[in-house]
């Protein structure tokens, strides 16, 4: 038995412990930290593990049928693993910081969106890679709709929007997958193995207009789960209604898996798809409406829970950017950017999520001066804050850099491509999310405290999956390679030739 | 897993980089466990940083890797230091005057309640300096340039319950979030044309000899934006003009703090930047000569506000913001002298020179500013001071020999010799731009000078001034030691240490000398005769008391383009985006839902119909459709 | 001459007569009627072809059977139907499709 | 002759259905469906199935419709007034009918035998009664009649359902046990809900 397939089993064992009466804090957070530790040994044998084989380490695979070829295959790159070690954390964090005042459903939700988003990660068959996420997303659909926050019409109301968006944006992916698939198999025996459906790409490549059409195709699909614009109306009131560990997790951890299929099914298996003009204009397009759109409505927002939901939407263009130069260094950079993006904003939900404990409202125009008597919680916010705006010596920023600098590769030239122009115009919206940021900081911590509001620091138990998030922001941040050195050749292959 | 291997010859600088880094994470952590000893632990810091400094001034020049930050394959982004002349000269200024400010927060800062804090963010704001200043290449550079953001932003917020340090804070971080904007584009456009290399010793290459050699030639255009990108970050971080505006809020902070990051080293780093990068701009005549316009510029301007300020701080402030726009001048001017007169460019560099010399004035003028601060209570209206000279003899001392250089008194002050070399290159490059910084000069003489008479002169106008008496022992030295500096620093002997500040003087026109003296006489002697013995001031003018209302059309620019943009585009996205992608399939599939919901509402006749439509469809596909298929 | 046609067209026409009397007509004994109506044009189809499918001389006698057992069902489905129909009476005070309106889901 | 029986018949069926279809009065139409089952039953005959016809009238004609009358009386239901006519109802079943009715003939038309008269696929008794006298010992009185001629319709059915249908007739009197009790079940006033 494969380790990985641990790693994905135990959440939802524990899950299954809770619901049958198992003590639902402790099961939970043992699970949790087992899986961080399991996680952790896989990191740092994963260099010895992957040494001098393609393809994946930890590798197991059980077939399930013979004809469509489905197995049950695990198994991690560099990529899969750092996405393993970011679910790992967050889910930490996530269940960690769960009230003891809040049903044991609270913790059956986090480890379901767990290990479904593990599922996702390790599967290397297409099938299973699909249905994991699926079974991710239904907990999140019904934590919303139950426990959300706000009116019971209001969150009754998110969660449906959220689950028929991400429904149809399932079905539009799960077209586009089934439409790859049957062209790869040419008439003969259907195959949803990852490397098989690989080999057959590196084989036989599809024609390129062919390529561009069902890249588009799962560009919508995974795009919609991701919240690219414009299928991105969901995302902001769901993160900003949904129970904070739920936020923390999908935002955080979920929302990566639309990201992780594009780098993992889309791209290698079709890698002049991205690079096709239309599509790549198209993709140019959406992901500039991330980021300037999505920023000017962040800038707009006068709650934190908007602001920070809205603002996750924008940072996913600047991922987009480095899916759409498509060189190994934005590529890179891309994977790092999920992974920094993932921590900053479970952190950042989870102090929101306390301060409306605590405070009772999250808008700006009613808070104020908080950093006088909550200074601890305040460096941590300041952490997220400064992250998630690409401050250099967090994580956020040698992930935007990479991107950045990816996308302006092409040696030599003179003049700026649509790549080049996009770059440019999404630095500024890296001036916007300062901005937007800036504000929320100065009107929450900034100022003299409001009257009537009083807000205490958590306690250090309360605090320590907070620093854990703060610690890795600050030292991926400043030691970038020790991700990166992960991530070996898994994305050489996606690279167009 | 491994870090790649270090440079041996790297340990110095990189203890250098690390220490006050690694002060203020442990001040970060620990501050609970280390109380009060975590001040004595970042003064420690900053006093090796400054020993460490001392021993690298006779190094030899190197290049050496100090820590990885990127590696991919041949690809590197790495903390790489360039230790040569300028990085030396440019070390031994901040560690100096950082710690002396170190020494003297310790007496202002004693009664904070964020005093630890406040060493907390010295420190890192020292571990940024250095970064800068150590930088090998531009990526480096815009790490650490946007890290003393950072530093400069928590510190100017140090007294964050106050709203208008909240905002000043914001607004320093945002305006130079602005500048950094352009920074990256220019790094990046170098990056694209010098394939991927933008070490400086990379790019210098580049320029002399390789892709970037004919690209000066025969892409003028991409060339002039890509300098001109570079000193968008100048102009963020040096506060020019149209980014100046935050520098005189940035005031808000802890006056050692403004002696430090908004007087000698921070703000300077934009110039030091340019320097640096001294070959990009002499690339293009055309970057050169806007630079050039844009410090004279601001330098007037500034000047021009600084005449009309009440805020002792805020005097030094703008004329902070006026010296810098003459270190940028002369960056500009002697680019242009390069390359549209092809002068071969000396091993030293003006603007260099005027910045060593104004670092060690200005720190000392805001230092004394502080301790006359803290001995009146702190009082910053200079109409509320006066008559300090008796009771603060040291600082009036001091702060006298700070002003006389920032005026520039012929041959017995360093800010002559330095403006002197300004003004030469601006004579030769640049006659309209020579006749501004003249103008500057003089009005420079004049508003230091009201400062002065106002300050120390005179009768105490309140009780505070009255009261006020010298500041402690542990604020006073650094006061000295930098008034030492100061006079040091006129000679040329103290200066050889710092070669790489000193452009080789050669003999200045005639004019230029006579200009500059009858442009000090004017002016203080008019600002001498104006206010002497004068409780409120004579002159009243609205426009310069204002700042050019500068604060007023960017509050006006901000609200339109971005607050009601973002609204609109908020409004826009509601109604669109969200109306076309989700509202109106939504809205659609409820009409066909409804339309369906009178054949199944439960009406029997209605599911008969439907059934019997459903067999007739049946038949139809049977007998008729699937006969034709070849079934 | 009388030929298969004939008698298919006559089930035919019946059929849909059935047909459209459950479609237009509310009262539900009625639509019940057309129902059998319905059921008793396939016989006449299931009979005819019995009789045109000649099997050693003689008729083909499983038509028939399968008819023997539709007028069996159809009985026995008559009597449970109306029974239900005197039950919704019952319950709604009229035997009017309008009144059944508790299918919608 | 025989050509004209048929029509008249049809006739009979389809102008009963018909008033079935239209009548306004429930009684009317109860009275005009066992009408067309007559009719039917009529045709069915003249299809040489007598059995069937014979249970057409009984059952049918007989019972079923007496059923129905029975309950149209005791519930008194009255006729459908005129203003609650639906339009929208009347349009979709003529549509519905007519269409079915196209479709039906079309079907009938292309039919490979449907040219096929009763002539043409005439009965030929004697030889059955040769072939079922050779095969099937043990039913003499069958092949008796056969090879005497006559069709012995009834017996025939009887030997069809009992040799080749015997499980499905006992699953079909399984099923009208069934019937009977749920009509049982129906028919009794539930207390509960009476109260």
């Amino acid at each position: 038995m494969s380790p990985l397939e641990i790693v994905i089993l135990l959440p939802l064992l524990a899950a299954l412990a809770i619901w049958l009466g198992a003590p639902a804090r402790a099961t939970s957070v043992g699970a949790a930290v087992v899986n961080l530790v399991i996680t952790l040994g896989l990191v740092f044998s994963f260099k010895a593990a992957s040494a001098g084989k393609a393809g994946f380490a930890f590798e197991s695979a059980r077939i399930v049928l013979d004809n469509p070829a489905i197995t049950f295959g695990v198994g991690a790159d560099g990529v899969a693993l750092i996405l393993t070690l970011l679910t790992a954390l967050v889910t930490f964090a996530a269940v960690w910081q769960i009230g003891d005042d809040k049903p044991a459903i609270y913790h059956i939700a986090s480890l379901l969106i767990a290990a479904g988003a593990l599922g996702a990660f390790l599967s290397t068959d297409v099938f299973f890679l699909y249905a994991f996420h699926e079974l991710a997303l239904i907990p999140t659909f019904l934590m919303i709709g139950l426990y959300g926050h706000g009116e019971p019409e209001h969150r009754k109301a998110v969660a449906w929007k959220t689950t028929i968006y991400l429904g149809a944006g399932s079905l539009i992916l799960l077209a586009g997958l089934v439409w790859l698939v049957l062209e790869f198999s040419g008439g003969g025996k259907l195959t949803f193995d990852l490397q098989a459906l690989r080999a057959q790409a590196a084989l036989t490549p599809l024609p390129i207009e062919k390529q561009a059409q069902i890249f588009f195709v799962l560009l919508l699909g995974f795009g919609t789960l991701v919240s690219l614009f414009p299928l991105h109306s969901w995302a902001a009131p769901a993160y900003a209604t949904a129970p904070t560990p739920v936020a923390m997790l999908h935002s955080g951890v979920l929302k990566k898996f639309g990201l992780y299929g594009l780098l993992r099914i889309a791209l290698p298996l079709l890698p002049q798809g991205a690079q096709v003009a239309w599509v790549q204009e198209a993709l140019l397009f959406m992901l500039l409406g991330n980021i300037l759109v999505m920023g000017l409505v962040t800038i707009n927002q006068k709650r934190l829970d908007d602001v920070l939901a809205n603002s996750s939407v924008m940072h996913m263009g600047y991922i987009f950017l480095g899916l759409a130069a498509g060189t190994e260094i934005a590529l890179r950079g891309a994977v790092l950017l999920m992974f920094a993006h993932g921590i900053s904003i479970a952190l950042l939900f989870a102090l929101a999520g306390r301060m409306r404990n605590q405070l009772g409202t999250l808008e700006f125009s009613k808070l104020g001066g908080l950093g006088e008597h909550a200074p601890a919680f305040t460096v941590l916010f300041a952490f997220g804050a400064f992250a998630s705006i690409g401050l250099p010596g967090l994580a956020n920023f040698a992930g935007e850099l990479m991107v950045f600098v990816g996308s302006f590769m092409n040696y030599g030239s003179t003049s700026f491509g649509p790549l080049q122009w996009a770059v440019i115009v999404s630095l500024w919206g890296v001036v916007m999310s300062a901005v937007y940021m800036l504000r929320a900081y100065r009107s929450l911590f900034h100022g003299s405290a409001m009257s009537g509001l009083f807000m205490r620091d958590p306690s250090f138990s309360q605090r320590l999956p907070l620093i854990l998030l703060a610690a890795v922001l600050l030292i991926v941040g400043c030691c970038p390679w020790l991700l990166l050195n992960l991530i070996k050749s898994d994305l050489a292959a996606v690279v167009a030739p | 897993m491994t870090p790649p291997a270090q440079d041996t010859t790297a340990s110095l600088p990189t203890l250098l980089l690390m220490l006050p880094f690694l002060t203020a994470l442990s001040i970060l952590l620990g501050h609970k466990l280390l109380k009060g000893a975590s001040v004595v632990l970042s003064i420690a810091s900053a006093a090796i940083c400054f020993v460490i400094s001392l021993m690298l001034l006779d190094a030899r020049d190197s290049a050496p890797m100090l820590l990885p930050f990127i590696e991919i394959g041949k690809f590197r982004i790495g903390l790489d230091a360039m230790i040569d002349q300028q990085s030396r000269g440019m070390m031994f200024i901040v560690t100096s005057i950082g710690l002396l400010v170190h020494l003297f927060s310790l007496g202002y800062m004693k009664e904070d309640e964020g005093k630890v804090r406040f060493f907390g963010s010295l420190s890192l704001f020292m571990f940024s300096m250095t970064g800068i200043v150590l930088a090998g290449n531009l990526f480096m550079m815009f790490i650490f340039w946007e890290l003393v953001g950072l530093s400069s932003y928590l510190l100017i917020g140090h007294w964050f319950e106050k709203p208008s340090a909240a905002e000043a804070c914001k607004k320093a971080f945002l305006t130079n979030r602005i500048g950094d904007f352009g920074f990256m584009i220019g790094i990046l456009m170098l990056f694209m044309a010098n394939h991927g290399d933008v070490s400086f010793s990379g790019l210098k290459g580049g320029f002399a000899e390789g892709p970037l050699h004919e690209m000066t030639q025969t892409h003028t255009l991409f060339m002039t934006l890509a300098a001109l990108g570079i000193f968008m970050g100048a102009v963020g971080k040096s506060a020019q003009f149209p980014l100046h505006v935050w520098l005189p809020d940035a005031m808000e902070g802890p006056t050692p703090v403004s002696a430090l990051i908004h007087a000698a080293t921070m703000v300077a780093a934009g110039v030091f930047m340019l320097v640096r990068c001294s070959f990009v701009i002499e690339a293009s005549p055309d970057a050169a000569t806007i630079i050039a316009w844009i410090g004279g510029l601001t330098a007037l301007m500034a000047a021009l506000m600084a005449t009309q300020q009440n805020d002792i701080k805020r005097v030094l402030a703008y004329s902070t913001l006026s010296q810098l726009g003459y270190m940028v001048m002369a960056v500009g001017l002697l680019a242009i002298q390069v390359s549209v007169n092809h002068h071969e460019a000396g091993p030293g560099h003006p603007a260099m020179f005027h910045l060593y010399t104004h670092a060690f004035f200005k720190a000392m003028l805001f230092l004394g500013s502080g301790a006359i601060i803290y001995a009146c209570h702190h009082e910053q209206d200079i109409w509320k001071m006066g008559g300090l000279m008796k009771h603060m003899p040291v600082t009036f001392v001091t702060f006298a020999i700070g002003t006389a250089s920032l005026m520039g008194v012929p041959f017995i002050t360093s800010g002559f010799w330095s403006k002197e070399s300004i003004l030469g290159v601006g004579f030769e490059a640049c006659r309209p731009l020579f006749w501004i910084g003249v103008a500057t000069a003089m009005l420079t003489a004049f508003y230091m000078t009201r400062m002065f008479v106002i300050t120390f002169l005179g009768k105490p106008r309140t009780e505070s001034a009255h009261h006020a008496i010298e500041a402690p022992i542990i604020m006073v030295l650094p006061l000295v030691v930098l008034a030492a500096l100061t006079v040091l620093s006129t000679f040329e002997s103290f200066n050889r240490l710092l070669a790489a500040m000193i452009p080789n003087h050669a003999e200045d026109h005639p004019t230029v000398m006579i200009a500059s003296i009858a442009a000090l006489i004017i002016g203080s002697s008019v600002g001498f005769l104006l206010y002497r013995g004068k409780n409120s001031d004579p002159l009243n003018i609205k426009l310069f008391a204002n700042k050019f209302y500068f604060d007023e059309i960017y509050a006006v620019i901000v609200k339109v383009l971005q607050d009601q943009l973002a609204w609109i585009v908020n409004g826009l996205e509601r109604m669109f985006v969200d109306g076309i992608v989700a509202r109106l399939p939504a809205f659609i599939a409820m009409r066909i839902g409804s339309a369906a919901r009178i054949l199944t509402g439960g009406h029997l006749q209605a599911y008969t119909f439907l059934l019997g439509a459903g067999v007739l469809m049946v038949i139809y596909l049977v007998v008729f459709v699937l006969p034709q298929l070849g079934h | 001459m009388i030929t298969l046609s004939h008698y298919l067209v006559v089930s035919g026409i019946l059929f849909a007569l059935g047909l459209a009397g459950v479609v237009a007509r509310r009262n539900i004994i009625i639509i019940y009627m057309c129902l059998e109506m319905m059921l008793s044009a396939a016989n006449l189809t299931l009979v005819a072809f019995s009789r045109f499918h000649v099997l050693a001389g003689l008729p083909d006698y499983s038509a028939q059977a399968l008819v023997f057992f539709t007028i069996t069902v159809a009985a026995a489905e008559v009597a449970v139907g109306l029974a239900i129909i005197v039950a919704l009476y019952r319950s709604k005070q009229s035997v009017e499709v309008e009144s059944v309106t508790k299918l919608q889901g | 002759m025989p050509s004209l029986l048929f029509y008249l018949f049809a006739l009979i069926t389809l102008g009963f259905g018909l008033m079935v279809v239209l009548a306004r009065n429930p009684v009317t139409s109860a009275l005009s469906l066992a009408m067309s089952f007559v009719g039917l039953a009529a045709l069915f005959i003249s299809l040489d199935a007598f059995f069937i016809g014979t249970i057409q009238i009984l059952v049918y004609a007989g019972a079923v419709m007496v059923l129905f009358l029975f309950i149209i009386m005791l519930l008194d239901i009255k006729a459908e007034s005129d203003r609650k006519t639906n339009v929208a109802a009347i349009v979709g079943a003529i549509v519905l009918g007519s269409v079915l009715a196209v479709q039906i003939a079309t079907v009938s038309a292309a039919h490979h035998q449907s040219d096929l008269t009763l002539n043409e696929a005439a009965l030929n008794l004697v030889a059955a009664g040769n072939q079922m006298a050779a095969t099937d010992k043990d039913l003499p009185t069958i092949s008796k009649d056969l090879k005497a001629g006559i069709l012995p319709d009834t017996k025939l059915m009887g030997l069809a359902l009992f040799k080749q249908y015997g499980f499905h007739l006992q699953v079909m009197g399984l099923l009208l046990m069934v019937g009977t009790v749920g009509v049982v079940v129906l028919s009794k006033r539930d207390k509960e809900v009476a109260r």
